[in-house]
């Protein structure tokens, strides 16, 4: 078995090796293309432009998968306690004094992140990311759910994202165009107001992923109806 | 609106399952069937309407976003793509149908609902896609739905199931991505119809075939990588068994067929379409044995999956050499994959029953079905006759294609796998019915736990698609003409 | 759409439908289904009838036909002489049999699968006779395959599943040798038509002779084990355990007939003179011969009566190959005739062994001692049917097998007078002790007083059939030269007068 | 001489072989999931290897583009996989696929 594992790995190594090689020096690719067409993309940087406008067809279908995938875990922790501890048996002062800090500075820095995706390395995964980490650090000091946030919102919050991207592109095609093809002087906003709301998706399924393998449905249950 | 909907149909064919599946999830219990069976209801038309428009006015083509290739995405929509969306289309319906009885308002099958669509949508998406890059996001999109569906019912052999899928599934996309990484590299471009002219047979070129053929071939489990498929599609709950062995395996051999047809040239990568048929004629063996040694019906079903994927590879090496031949292979081939989903899904849909009605499904105490259950013992035989490629069924149309490609393009060895592979299905198949006309009573054991008849929609459901399978041999020639819009110039039909 | 166009449609179509409409009523609404069964057949019989009027009234090759493009070949269906020869044998008994079935299967379970299936059967039978081309022969062939296996196995035993199992293990494979011999010679010549005197192009000989000679044993192994050619012909006795009305119409008319009418099909109007230029059809013939001995031989070693009356349909389906194998029309006419002859001669016995096995529980020759005192009216058209054929006249069997003897004479072959001869005395051997037994021993105590007072000697709706059957047997030997008598029929497709 | 953007693009070819040794031969879930997120790790290099061939100083966005869809594919995959291993091991007791996999787990101290 290993040896035979072993055999693969080298084939695989030297027929990725001999084509690594094999390839040529340069190869232009598309950067031209996007070089040329970035103006009327909406957006000033590249893989920005690649990502929510060229191609932004890719980013509507990988949110797909985020959404998928939450939905997906989510139908394991369905039901049947775990064996795995939960979250935080109890909130550490430090902890939950140290987060009750950090999480305003969090979301002030993911805004800040969303809005510098227009032109430089940033966007709604990393803001998303930076709001699901302070949802995370809240977590783990001993916050649950609110108690205002019903299951409903939660859902809500986790679908929105990828709702609205999927309304921006509907309504790309109701306007006269095809599929998520924005018109220019759109594009900017239409990208924005895409952007905003998939970082309140991607915050929400990053906790939300967090909490449902983390700690087993009951227990969060338990402790949402006694502490909150 | 009409001109609207024309246009936008290969968009409209991927936005309205993904839209109803984020609803289906948002709106939960009370909601998520009527969702799922709208989603249903609008795909029907729009899928039959793309096959018009195809069929009419040839190949159609989308570029999202207004950029078109290579700089954008398209869509493109041939006769294989409109095929195939008809397909799923006709099989989700069905499914849809089925599954409203089948799972109820269970609170544990709440979350089919939702993965459904997105599979749906997915699916959708990758048959319509011309971007390779793009189609890795479709592949793991279908997968990680199918996986998650498997998963479904939480069963402890179901979940094992589903990580070996996932496992096998990721892995399959990893190589392919890899591939797709080369193929940027050495020819600038992940745009089909741009690569159509770029692709060279040189080493970056064969290395990246290579890795995502590899990787797709696990995907389809196609023998010896088949490994994960039947502990899969035979644990999950039986709607999402129908539509894993009828849909979901042909999404990544629907790459294959792109690939290796449409975009490079087989016969510059000699020797590589062989393998691929000699690999195909071992599934059919090697899956048509295991069926044959099975104890379980729906394991005996998944088994015969591995055999039947075989026959889909065989397209590889009788296409090859281009001519009447080449596209005798292509009606053949692409003819196996739709009667297959139809036949397939209608075996795990009546298995589905089975398993309702009498708790189990182990084979041994299946004699008399036809008598306790007519309309499923039924639906289970005439989707057997397909699946042996007898006439008059989709299947016959299928291996008579694939027969006549192999004699005519001087490979009869593949005539006699065909041949064998129709035989070896009877076996397995009379292995099932046979009994089911068995006169002892006592055989359908634990009957106080039956239920009684199932729901006419589940039976009806499964007699349809039985039906349907068997329909395409009698008037099979529409979709035969379907298949040939815009085929590839390979299977043309050109003597070159 | 001409009337000849939609009498062809409906013909096959009616039986279909039929099954359909049984299916849907299920078990439990027995009167409807018996209803649209009988209505189902009746339609049937007229549609036959009037592709037969078409096909007699058609300019010579120019017959009616409907169809439908599918692949580069097409399904069609087309009313010709031969093709409405079997039509009718198999419409019209069709409608008797299943009179007959209703009194059999009256205390049986299942009736709707059985029916349904049957009607199924009868269909694709049909089918088979009005195919226009060897794609649509081929189709319909096997679904016959499929829809005889639920009735072969209906009773449900060991035994039956058994006997089940044995005719897939011929049938499928044959099914499989079949299909490849079409698609490859669809491949070779284009699409294959039926047509008088052959369709091949005669260049193939010279340019393609050993794939022709291969693809004729694979047509001939496949439509061999239908038409019980040794030594493919071992499933037809296993096939026996089902019930009467199947073993009557399916296993002695319509599956075994669709074997012959198959060869007949791709010996007189696919190969046509280039059989004997190949040298396939004298091999055929010799086949046949064996075959005809062979199942004589083993139908005297039988005491069940059922498998020697299986063994008996081996020996006499040979005679139709033989006559079609052998170069002279004549034997052709002879061969063809004994396919209607025939028919409604074996039919009328297993019609016999189903009312005497339901009435008086007797399964074996040994035990008929006495029995035509029991059931006089049943034993005498058994013995008329059993002299036809052997070939006593003036019953059906005489006409065939002596047109079959002046055919030998005709193409010069004298070893199949011998055939014929040692055949005749085999046949009188096997069938005779039955009707020694029946007539001239001493009833068991119980029988002696004849039939219960009172009361017929057995449903009427069996014997009524089987009497019907047996006078058609005998009026197709009195008046084989009428005019549209099985024997001028089968003269006319030969293209050759009847010499009286 | 191999250049320093075929070094880099090695590197990731290596890390994908790497990877895919550990998936095949590790019996532990957690191990086999690892596994995978190195060789998808080793195909981003690859990419971004690539993404440096175009003349020119900056690199080609487009494999950027798709080494940042392909992260989020992965994070989700990964997660999804870990919550069904998880979901294995609370059912089961162990992460492995195969009950037989477990003597293999003890023998290599995995």
């Amino acid at each position: 078995m290993r040896a035979a594992a072993l055999a693969l790995c080298a084939g695989v190594g030297v027929l990725l090796g001999r084509a690594v090689l094999s390839m040529p020096e340069t190869e232009a690719g598309v950067a031209p293309l996007i070089e040329a067409n970035l103006a009327a993309s909406g957006v000033k940087n590249p893989v920005t432009a690649v990502l929510l406008n060229f191609r932004g067809y890719d980013t509507l279908l990988e949110i797909a998968v985020l959404v998928l995938a939450t939905i997906g875990v989510l139908s394991l922790s369905a039901s049947k306690p775990g064996t795995w501890a939960p979250v935080a048996a109890q909130a550490d002062p430090v902890l939950s004094a140290l987060a009750r800090f950090l999480a305003p500075v969090m979301v002030l820095v993911s805004g800040y992140l969303l809005w510098a995706g227009e032109h430089a390395p940033g966007g709604a995964f990393q803001a998303g990311s930076v709001i699901g980490a302070a949802g995370v650090l809240l977590a783990l000091s001993g916050y649950a759910r609110p108690a205002w946030v019903s299951r409903f919102a939660l859902r809500a919050a986790i679908s929105v994202g990828f709702i609205v991207f999927l309304g921006t592109a509907a309504g790309s095609m109701l306007a006269g165009g095809t599929l998520l093809e924005y018109p220019p002087e759109l594009a900017k906003t239409l990208i924005i107001v895409v952007e905003t709301w998939l970082t309140v998706s991607i915050a929400a399924i990053l906790i939300s992923l967090f909490i449902a393998s983390a700690s087993p449905a009951e227990q969060l249950r338990r402790r949402t109806e006694s502490e909150w | 609106m009409g001109d609207w909907v024309t246009q936008q149909l290969p968009a409209l064919l991927i936005l309205v399952p993904f839209t109803a599946a984020p609803f289906a999830y948002l709106l939960g219990a009370g909601y998520d069937r009527q969702t799922a069976l709208l989603s249903a209801a609008l795909t029907q038309p729009l899928a039959a309407f793309l096959a018009l428009t195809v069929v009419q006015e040839g190949p159609v083509r989308y570029a999202i976003g207004g950029w078109g290739g290579p700089l954008g995405i398209e869509l493109a929509a041939d006769g294989f793509s409109a095929t195939m969306v008809l397909v799923t289309s006709v099989v989700g319906l069905l499914v849809t149908v089925y599954g409203l009885r089948y799972f109820g308002d269970l609170e544990r099958y709440r979350f089919f609902w939702p993965l459904w669509l997105f599979l749906w949508g997915s699916l959708n998406a990758l048959f319509l896609s011309a971007d390779i890059f793009n189609l890795y996001v479709c592949l793991e999109l279908v997968s990680m739905s199918a996986v998650a569906l498997v998963g479904l019912t939480l069963r402890r052999e179901a979940l094992v199931a589903a990580m070996r899928y996932m496992l096998a599934a990721i892995l399959g996309s990893l190589f392919y991505l890899l591939g797709v990484a080369l193929f940027y590299g050495a020819f600038g471009s992940v745009d089909m119809a741009t690569l159509r002219e770029t692709v060279r047979p040189d080493v970056a070129g064969q290395a990246g075939l290579a890795l995502m053929t590899a990787g797709l071939v696990l995907k389809t489990a196609l023998f010896p990588l088949h490994f994960w498929l039947p502990p899969a599609h035979s644990n999950a709950a039986s709607p999402v068994s129908a539509v894993l062995s009828a849909l979901v395996v042909k999404g990544s051999f629907f790459i294959l067929v792109r690939l290796w047809i449409d975009v490079a040239q087989p016969e510059a990568f000699p020797g590589a379409s062989v393998v691929l048929g000699v690999l195909g004629s071992s599934a059919i063996v090697w899956g048509s044995v295991q069926a044959l040694r099975q104890e379980r019906l729906k394991m005996l079903v998944a088994y015969s999956t591995v055999a039947q994927i075989g026959y889909l590879f065989l397209l590889f090496p009788l296409a090859s050499g281009g001519g009447q031949a080449a596209s005798d292979a292509w009606v053949g081939g692409i003819f196996h994959a739709v009667s297959h989903a139809l036949a397939k899904s209608a075996m795990f849909l009546a298995a589905g029953i089975v398993l309702a009605r009498f708790g189990h499904d182990r084979l041994e105490g299946l004699g008399g079905l036809s008598r306790r259950a007519p309309v499923t013992a039924m639906a289970f035989g005439l989707a057997g006759v397909t699946m042996m490629g007898l006439p008059p069924s989709g299947g016959f149309i299928a291996k008579w294609q694939l027969i006549k490609a192999s004699i005519g393009s001087g490979q009869w060895w593949w005539a006699v796998v065909v041949v064998a592979g129709g035989l070896l299905a009877a076996a397995y198949m009379f292995r099932v019915v046979g009994p089911f006309f068995a006169r002892e009573a006592e055989d359908l054991d634990d009957s106080d736990l039956d239920p009684g008849p199932s729901p006419v929609t589940m039976d009806g459901a499964a007699l349809a698609l039985a039906l349907g399978a068997l329909v395409l041999g009698v008037a099979g020639q529409p979709l035969i003409d379907l298949i040939m819009v815009g085929a590839p110039a390979l299977v043309a039909g050109v003597t070159p | 759409m001409s009337w000849e166009g939609a009498a062809l449609l409906m013909a096959v179509v009616a039986p279909f439908a039929t099954a359909v409409g049984i299916f849907a009523l299920g078990e439990a609404r027995e009167r409807a289904r018996s209803a649209v069964n009988l209505i189902g057949a009746a339609v049937t019989v007229v549609a036959v009838l009037a592709c037969a009027t078409a096909a007699w009234s058609a300019e010579p090759g120019r017959h009616a036909a409907v169809g439908i493009d599918l692949l580069d070949i097409g399904f069609g269906l087309k009313a010709d002489m031969l093709g409405a020869l079997f039509a009718v044998v198999a419409g019209v008994l069709w409608l008797i049999t299943t009179v007959y079935a209703t009194g059999y299967m009256s205390h049986a379970s299942d009736r709707a699968r059985f029916f349904g299936f049957f009607s199924i059967c009868v269909g694709s039978a049909i089918g088979i006779a009005l195919s226009k081309n060897l794609l649509t022969f081929f189709v319909f062939y096997e679904t016959l395959t499929l829809a005889t296996y639920p009735l072969v196995v209906h009773s449900g035993t060991p035994a039956a599943l058994r006997g089940g199992r044995t005719y897939l293990m011929y049938a499928l494979p044959a099914g499989g040798a079949l299909a490849a011999g079409v698609v490859w010679l669809n491949l070779l010549a284009g699409p294959v038509e039926f047509a008088a005197g052959g369709s091949l192009d005669p260049a193939l000989a010279a340019s393609h002779p050993t794939a022709l000679v291969v693809i004729f044993a694979l047509l001939m192994l496949g439509l061999g084990v239908k038409a019980a050619l040794f030594p493919v012909h071992g499933w037809l006795p296993a096939a026996m355990v089902a019930p009467a009305p199947v073993s009557s119409l399916l296993h002695a008319v319509a599956v075994v007939k669709a074997g012959v009418f198959g060869i007949a099909r791709v010996v007189l109007e696919v190969y046509g003179p280039l059989g004997p230029e190949l040298g396939v059809t004298q091999l055929l013939a010799a086949l046949a011969g064996f075959t005809i001995i062979f199942g004589s031989v083993r139908a005297l070693a039988q005491d069940d009566l059922k498998k020697r009356l299986a063994f008996s349909t081996v020996a006499q389906l040979s005679y139709i190959t033989l006559g079609v194998a052998l170069a002279s029309p004549i034997a052709i006419a002879g061969g063809l005739a004994h396919l209607a002859h025939h028919a409604a001669m074996k039919i009328t016995m297993f019609f016999t062994a189903g009312a005497v096995a339901e009435e008086v529980k007797a399964y074996r020759v040994s035990e008929f001692d006495g029995l035509g005192r029991r059931m006089p009216l049943t034993m005498a058209a058994f013995s008329l049917a059993a002299l036809g054929i052997v070939g006593v006249p003036p019953v059906a069997g005489f006409a065939s097998k002596w047109l079959l003897g002046v055919g030998a004479v005709d193409a010069g072959t004298w070893w199949v007078i011998a055939v014929l001869g040692v055949s005749s005395v085999l046949n009188a051997a096997y069938f005779f002790p039955i009707i020694h037994r029946a007539w001239f021993r001493e009833p068991k105590a119980e029988w002696a007083g004849g039939p219960p007072t009172g009361q017929p000697e057995g449903d009427l709706r069996m014997v009524v059939p089987l009497v019907v059957t047996s006078l058609l047997g005998l009026a197709m030997g009195l008046m084989a030269g009428a005019d549209l008598s099985p024997a001028s029929w089968a003269s006319a497709v030969a293209g050759w007068g009847l010499p009286w | 001489m191999v250049s320093q953007t075929d070094l880099y693009t090695l590197a990731g070819a290596l890390l994908f072989v790497i990877g895919l040794y550990g998936i095949i031969t590790r019996p532990h879930l957690l191990h086999k999931i690892l596994a995978l997120n190195i060789s998808s790790a080793g195909v981003f290099f690859v990419l971004v290897g690539i993404a440096r061939r175009v003349p020119g100083p900056t690199p080609d966005p487009l494999p950027h583009a798709m080494v940042l869809t392909g992260i989020v594919v992965t994070v989700s995959s990964t997660a999804f996989a870990l919550a069904l291993a998880k979901r294995i091991y609370t059912d089961t007791g162990v992460a492995v696929l195969d009950a037989s996999d477990i003597e293999a787990e003890e023998r290599t101290g995995g």
